[in-house]
């Protein structure tokens, strides 16, 4: 009476699994195109590396502004967040001295503070997410020029030796561009690849996942199945935040130094990378492993426009169309969705 | 009602408001130029230079800065402009409304203020070129990363350049692309130069960060020390171009005066009545290893104010 | 027979509306309770208060003798209650197995056990569904059954059940009386909310009867008049006001060989070659199994899907609405199944929803006149008895069965030639549904035309003039009005694959 | 048993004025800072005009954003539209020597081209509205600074003998400081006001103004009624357009030039005007005259600031939080919230 009218097993295997590489397709699209024309020079390990690794702090904000989109809210403030770490991972390298694994944590808590404020904006002052971590974007950015005086902060710190000291050495492995872990490891992309992984795994596997897209899906329902909305919209703020404050010593130690500007619209990129990667903004519909496509597919498309020397303004004319064509190309319903009959 | 019986008697002793709108204080440049300015200000008593307005590369909020300072009536303006038109207008505002102006860094398109100071940008973006030719005498391949494309110093900075190594014609500009003065966008770009070009010979950053923020990927790719930074703004702070020259990052840079010393006695005089020059355009100073030590020196601010 | 639970002297007031006032109530083990009153008379209130929807409440609520104190889901869940709520309450894009022990999950999941144990509770309601499948995929009714699954997943002592067969046909209706059984006589307390008195009857040991959000007593045996007596403060009409129906009207609606194409992903059923006609002033009703394609029969008419073959005609005229728009420019209306999701837009008011799709009718130099729309409104709203403040209160605060009036008066506003009703009196209280029968006839008298779809078969058989049955989406019966019989029509709604006419 | 439980018709007007007056607790709040500190400097015409001037142009990508947002979409795209247009009409001016009245249509109908394919994306290929601007919003920037050729156009176009052409003299009543219409009239503030007074009757008076609403409200709900769902749709995505283009002669004379930049990030000022003015990203919920309100808090608070001399800085602080004070405060239910208990 009712799986009846499924395709049989087999079939419906397969098509689901088609469904879900379908989801790839925008990514093999700008994977082809960067072969095509630029063939071993775009597929090579450096290449990739860079290419990746530029977009790495970016990503990781893009994993938690995941989390908040999946409850239906959103975070605009995650590049002014990464701003403020950055500044502070420089500030402490630079002021006091502070071992690299000494800096993480600290910024990690700085993002997560104003995160918190935000979720506690939107939850208990029941502000629309929009215009609370619209406000702390401004809040923050202005916190960051206050402390660092506007001006930017180096990390690559000197000892009275000329020599750089030992927490700024090792401060490079973060992302100083030429810097891996164990020589061969570039951190950032390997940073950016685990918070997918452990987020991924929290979102699929956990009952906190399953309460943030259960907010997003219908927080009513969520709210009588005993879900406590509030503490979930609160930490996935706080989550994004952290998240952020994650990503800002990555971004000091790529650019060698934290820019009070840094992170400046990095919210609309960590945003693109979530709903190219299918992400809905109404909430409840979305993954990690979207994401992670959809960041790819921003990063490579810049790398393959660059790599073909594309002029600058066609790079915004074509960098545009693309994303609507991969966008189209990866919808699930793809081969239905023009034979229409189906209910608006 | 009664005149007032302060100490100071007659009343003769005069304070002068003057409000700086400034086109983007999280420039690095811009900062440094504030400070100066706040510096060179407080060494006239009876000038206070009101917090500085910051425009946040918007045109549209300086126009409106500019308006508020003069519903202020302050007794001198200075501006830095994003842009030479979109101030025009305003500029032209506080001139009807008696208030005299000085432009710094960016020009207008009316030459109704008090003062212009600036630096040549053209001229700037020559001696970078000569020192290019300098660098490079059997000649060589250039790449060339690009302020705002639509920023006037941009166009000069590559206008003064393209003009000084057209005198070795082995010379090349291969490749040139905008990264709007931040370092963060250079980097990614210069590594897909290294990738697409393996005879780079020199790298020319219309300001410092792009500058360094190329050297990073080429330091990482292991060419740094085939490759020669030219870089301008020459900032004599921490992680300023002066510094870089020293840790021979950068074989040169060309200081892109402030003209906040200039800016602080131009102000002091109108106040006071005498005649100033109307336009004051800079010079530059290379810097070189040589000099660069002393050059920091002399620009430090960071012990005083 | 112990107290399980007791209420007393509950009040609960909203901005304008005192919804509940004094109202108390005590449950034993094994007994079950039926809560009755007319639409709006505070009975989702009062349970919502015990499952813990509302934080403040007068009152005292007491669980197995002790004082509870209830003020969260969590709280209800602790002292072992459980809500299928009125309105469905599940998360679309999730798997049934998350959405049944949502709130509840181990803190790594156990996907695992989840599944088993809802794949075994699918089983015990006779739904034959993968426990992966995702609700957003799954029908209304079968939607409604996983509700009364996740219900049923936790340990209860009291069990609330608000109008939980509303989409559900007598096959399951049944099969949930089971479920109840079987739960009282493991001593679990149930209550339960239903507008429909026959199953009352069948299913409650003691009905407790609400008025205006007050308490106005209760009887241990069903007397069909005793209890709307009780319920509206006076006697009532007949139920069914359809005498002699039959009409030897023009007609109006033809459909000939209609075919649509299912569609997998939403569970909807394909229609093959379905043919019938309506002439005007005459009740067509469409009996069927849930996921028949009767919905989907009304809504095709109604121009919400392309048909792949087949053809209609309305009036005489070629009939090839493309989309409802054009449906409503001939003059039908379409009384959607699932009104929350269907009909009204939740967070607007009233006058806003009734409005809707006749503005043009108010246009005035291409304004809309607001004074007049106003009064038609309102007019409408009244006659409709709609229990609200006013036109300007917000929809989505109206108790269920008022929602569904507000649907019918905004398409009664449109001055429908041909009214197409699906499930038209689901959630709506006797009186009311004696009234929208009323007006059913009255319609059909005026000359409308009337199709109707519904899964109470006694309104089927009481209000219309023919009868067809749809069993996937193949039409294998038809009846006049005499000659069918509840058998008759369920025996040709599960006729799989093979047509019978009478 | 029906109508009958309403409060009596004096109360129940009361007390909806009471909940209209409520929006504007945040715009009084502004002021009465701004009375208090600045007095007649804060509160004289010239100020205020030139407060509202500086905002007028993105004030009115706010009323088109407003639209798209009351029907559940969002529209990142109007600064780019904005700045193509402002482009068209400098260039209109300087190299065809168009009149003004002919520039303006023009530029519409170019806004108007760019928001209807956003519709047409959202609609027709069922892009998220998020993705579609937002790649639209690249598109135009690229085509923008590809026809300037990243060079800003000036407005002052001088004739052989050295004066303004007519045609720029014009030009620069449609906002160069210090130009007024009749010698009072400051054109920016005027076009704003009567953009927000007619689409405050588009959407209160017409059928198109409800089935705005109905398609943010539920638009299947929506579709059953007969609303052309998909029109809708496309028609305030084109509204938005039209608006943008309406503004870029504004900005363009505001500036006396057209920069290929001009207009970026307008999207979030005018985002936030509508969302400050009540109106929710969920769609279906929104006013103009709320966005008009939202807008007059912005730029305000930005003149009051200023004239305070507050250093940049602490405005970035100031201005984060004081927005989110008038957005609590502006709650329609401000009194009643913190009591608790309303459903979902
Ligand atoms: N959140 C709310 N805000 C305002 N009024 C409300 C709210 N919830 C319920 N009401 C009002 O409370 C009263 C009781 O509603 P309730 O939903 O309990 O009725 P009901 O007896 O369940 O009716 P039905 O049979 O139609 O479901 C109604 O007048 C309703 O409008
Ligand atoms: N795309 C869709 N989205 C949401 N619900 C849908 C969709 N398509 C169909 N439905 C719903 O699925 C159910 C099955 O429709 P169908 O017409 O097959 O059944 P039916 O005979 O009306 O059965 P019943 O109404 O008893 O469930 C209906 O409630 C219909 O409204
Ligand atoms: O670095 C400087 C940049 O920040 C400013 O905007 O223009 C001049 C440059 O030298
Ligand atoms: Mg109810
Ligand atoms: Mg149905």
């Amino acid at each position: 009476m009712t799986l009846d009218t499924a395709p049989p097993g087999g079939l419906r295997r397969t098509l689901s699994a088609l469904g879900a590489a379908q989801a790839y397709i925008g990514l093999v699209l700008v994977l082809a195109v960067g072969i095509a024309t630029k063939g071993e020079m775009f597929l090579n390990e450096t290449n990739l590396t860079n290419a990746i690794g530029a977009f790495a702090s970016r990503g990781i904000l893009a994993v938690g502004v995941t989390l908040v989109i999946l409850t239906g809210g959103i975070d605009l403030s995650v590049g002014s967040l990464l701003g403020i770490a950055s500044m502070t991972a420089a500030m402490m390298l630079s002021k006091h001295s502070l071992e690299p694994w000494q800096i993480v944590p600290i910024c990690m808590v700085v993002g997560a503070f104003f995160g918190f404020l935000n979720g506690a904006g939107t939850t208990w002052l029941r502000i629309q997410s929009f215009v609370m971590t619209l406000a702390m974007l401004s809040v923050v950015r202005g916190l960051d020029r206050q402390v660092s005086d506007n001006v930017s902060v180096g990390t690559q710190i000197t000892g009275p030796d000329g020599q750089l000291t030992p927490q700024a050495e090792a401060f490079q492995l973060f992302g100083t561009p030429g810097h891996n872990l164990f020589g061969r490891v570039y951190y950032p992309v390997l940073a950016f690849i685990v918070v997918c992984v452990v987020f991924h795994l929290i979102l699929t596997k956990t009952r906190f996942g399953r309460h943030v897209y259960a907010v997003g899906g219908n927080p009513t329902a969520a709210r009588l199945s005993g879900v406590n909305v509030t503490a979930v919209t609160i930490a996935v703020f706080t989550l994004s935040g952290l998240l952020a404050g994650f990503a800002g010593p990555i971004d000091a130690a790529y650019s060698a130094s934290a820019d009070p500007q840094a992170g400046q619209s990095y919210e609309l990129d960590a945003i693109a990378a979530a709903v190219i990667g299918g992400a809905s903004l109404a909430g409840g519909k979305g993954t990690i492993a979207g994401t992670f496509v959809g960041a790819l597919i921003l990063t490579l498309l810049d790398n393959v426009l660059g790599l073909n020397a594309v002029s600058d303004n066609w790079q915004l004319v074509i960098k545009g169309l693309i994303v609507v064509v991969a966008v189209v190309l990866q919808r699930p319903d793809l081969f239905t969705f023009f034979r229409g009959g189906s209910r608006s | 009602p009664a005149p007032a019986t302060s100490a100071e008697s007659g009343g003769e002793k005069k304070t002068f408001v003057v409000g700086y709108s400034q086109s983007n204080n999280a420039e690095p440049y811009r900062a440094q130029l504030n400070l100066q300015l706040q510096h060179f200000m407080k060494q006239y008593q009876d000038i206070e230079l009101l917090p500085i307005a910051d425009a946040r590369q918007s045109s549209a909020t300086q126009v409106s800065q500019v308006q508020n300072f003069i519903t202020q009536k302050v007794d001198a303006l200075i501006v830095s402009p994003t842009e030479p038109a979109p101030l025009t207008a305003a500029v032209q505002q506080a001139c009807d409304a008696k208030i005299p102006v000085i432009i710094l860094d960016r020009t207008v398109n009316t030459d109704c203020y008090t003062a212009f100071i600036g630096g040549d940008n053209v001229l700037i973006g020559r001696k970078a070129g000569e020192e290019a030719v300098k660098l490079l005498p059997d000649g060589g391949n250039i790449v060339e990363l690009r302020g705002i494309l639509s920023n006037q110093p941009q166009i000069d900075r590559d206008k003064g350049f393209r003009e000084a190594i057209a005198a070795n014609p082995k010379i090349k500009i291969i490749a040139d692309r905008e990264a709007k003065w931040l370092k963060e966008q250079a980097t990614p770009i210069m590594q897909q130069w290294l990738a697409q070009h393996p005879d780079i010979d020199l790298v020319y950053g219309h300001n410092d960060p792009m500058a360094l923020g190329a050297y990073l990927a080429a330091k990482a790719a292991g060419k740094a020390e085939q490759i020669r930074f030219l870089g301008i703004d020459g900032l004599a702070i921490p992680d300023g171009g002066i510094r870089a020259v020293q840790l021979g990052q950068l074989s040169a840079t060309f200081i892109y005066p402030t003209g906040a010393k200039e800016a602080a006695e131009t102000v002091n005089k109108i106040l006071h009545g005498q005649q100033v020059e109307k336009e004051q355009v800079l010079g530059t100073t290379q810097v070189t290893k040589d000099n660069a030590a002393d050059l920091y020196k002399q620009f430090d601010l960071s012990g005083q104010n | 027979m112990t107290t399980v639970l007791a209420m007393r002297a509950i009040g609960k007031s909203f901005p304008g509306v005192r919804a509940l006032d004094g109202v108390s109530l005590s449950v034993g083990e094994g007994e079950v309770v039926a809560l009755l009153g007319e639409n709006g008379a505070g009975k989702s209130t009062l349970m919502n208060i015990l499952a813990g929807v509302f934080k403040d409440y007068e009152g005292e609520i007491e669980i197995g003798g002790e004082p509870a104190r209830i003020h969260s889901p969590k709280d209800a869940r602790r002292h072992g209650i459980a809500m299928i709520h009125q309105e469905l309450n599940l998360v679309p894009e999730l798997s049934i197995a998350d959405n049944i022990f949502l709130g509840r999950e181990r803190v790594l999941l156990d996907r695992k056990d989840m599944e088993t144990r809802t794949a075994g509770l699918l089983r015990g309601l006779g739904l034959d569904l993968s426990p992966r499948t995702l609700v957003k995929q799954c029908k209304i009714a079968e939607r409604q059954l996983i509700e009364v699954a996740k219900a049923l997943s936790q340990n209860v002592r009291v069990l609330v059940m608000d109008e939980p067969t509303s989409a559900l046909a007598d096959a399951e209706v049944h099969r949930l009386y089971q479920v109840i059984r079987d739960l009282t006589g493991r001593g679990v307390a149930v209550i339960y909310i239903s507008h429909r008195l026959e199953e009352l009857e069948e299913i409650a040991d003691r009905v407790v009867v609400l008025r205006d959000g007050r308490y106005v007593g209760e009887r241990t045996s069903v007397d069909r008049d005793d209890l709307i007596q009780l319920m509206v403060g006076r006697p009532l009409g007949e139920l069914f006001p359809r005498k002699n129906g039959g009409s030897d009207g023009p007609e109006l609606l033809r459909v000939e060989r209609l075919s649509v194409p299912g569609e997998a992903g939403s569970g909807r059923t394909a229609l093959r070659e379905v043919s019938l006609s309506v002439r005007s002033g005459e009740i067509v009703g469409v009996a069927g199994l849930m996921g028949a394609g009767r919905s989907e029969l009304l809504e095709t008419i109604f121009g919400a899907y392309r048909p792949s073959g087949g053809g209609m005609s309305l009036d005489g005229r070629p009939y090839r609405p493309r989309s409802p728009r054009q449906a409503i420019a001939r003059g039908v209306a379409l009384v959607a199944e699932d009104r929350k999701g269907q009909s009204l837009v939740l967070g607007n008011t009233i006058g806003f929803n009734a409005g809707l799709p006749s503005l043009k009718r108010f246009l005035r130099l291409g304004v809309i006149d607001r004074r007049r729309e106003n009064a038609a409104v309102e007019q409408q709203v009244r006659e409709l008895r709609v229990k609200a403040p006013g036109t300007r209160f917000t929809v989505g605060n109206l108790s269920g069965g008022n929602q569904q009036k507000v649907v019918l008066a905004k398409w009664l506003l449109t001055a429908p030639s041909l009214i197409l009703m699906d499930e038209p009196t689901r959630g709506i209280d006797v009186g009311a549904k004696a009234e929208i029968h009323a007006l059913m006839s009255e319609l059909a008298a005026a000359g409308k035309a009337v199709l109707v779809a519904s899964s109470e078969l006694p309104e089927l058989l009481a209000m219309c003039d023919r009868i067809l049955v749809l069993c996937e989406g193949r039409i294998t019966a038809e009846f006049p009005r005499g000659r069918a019989t509840q058998e008759a029509i369920l025996e040709a709604a599960m006729a799989r694959q093979q047509v019978t006419t009478t």
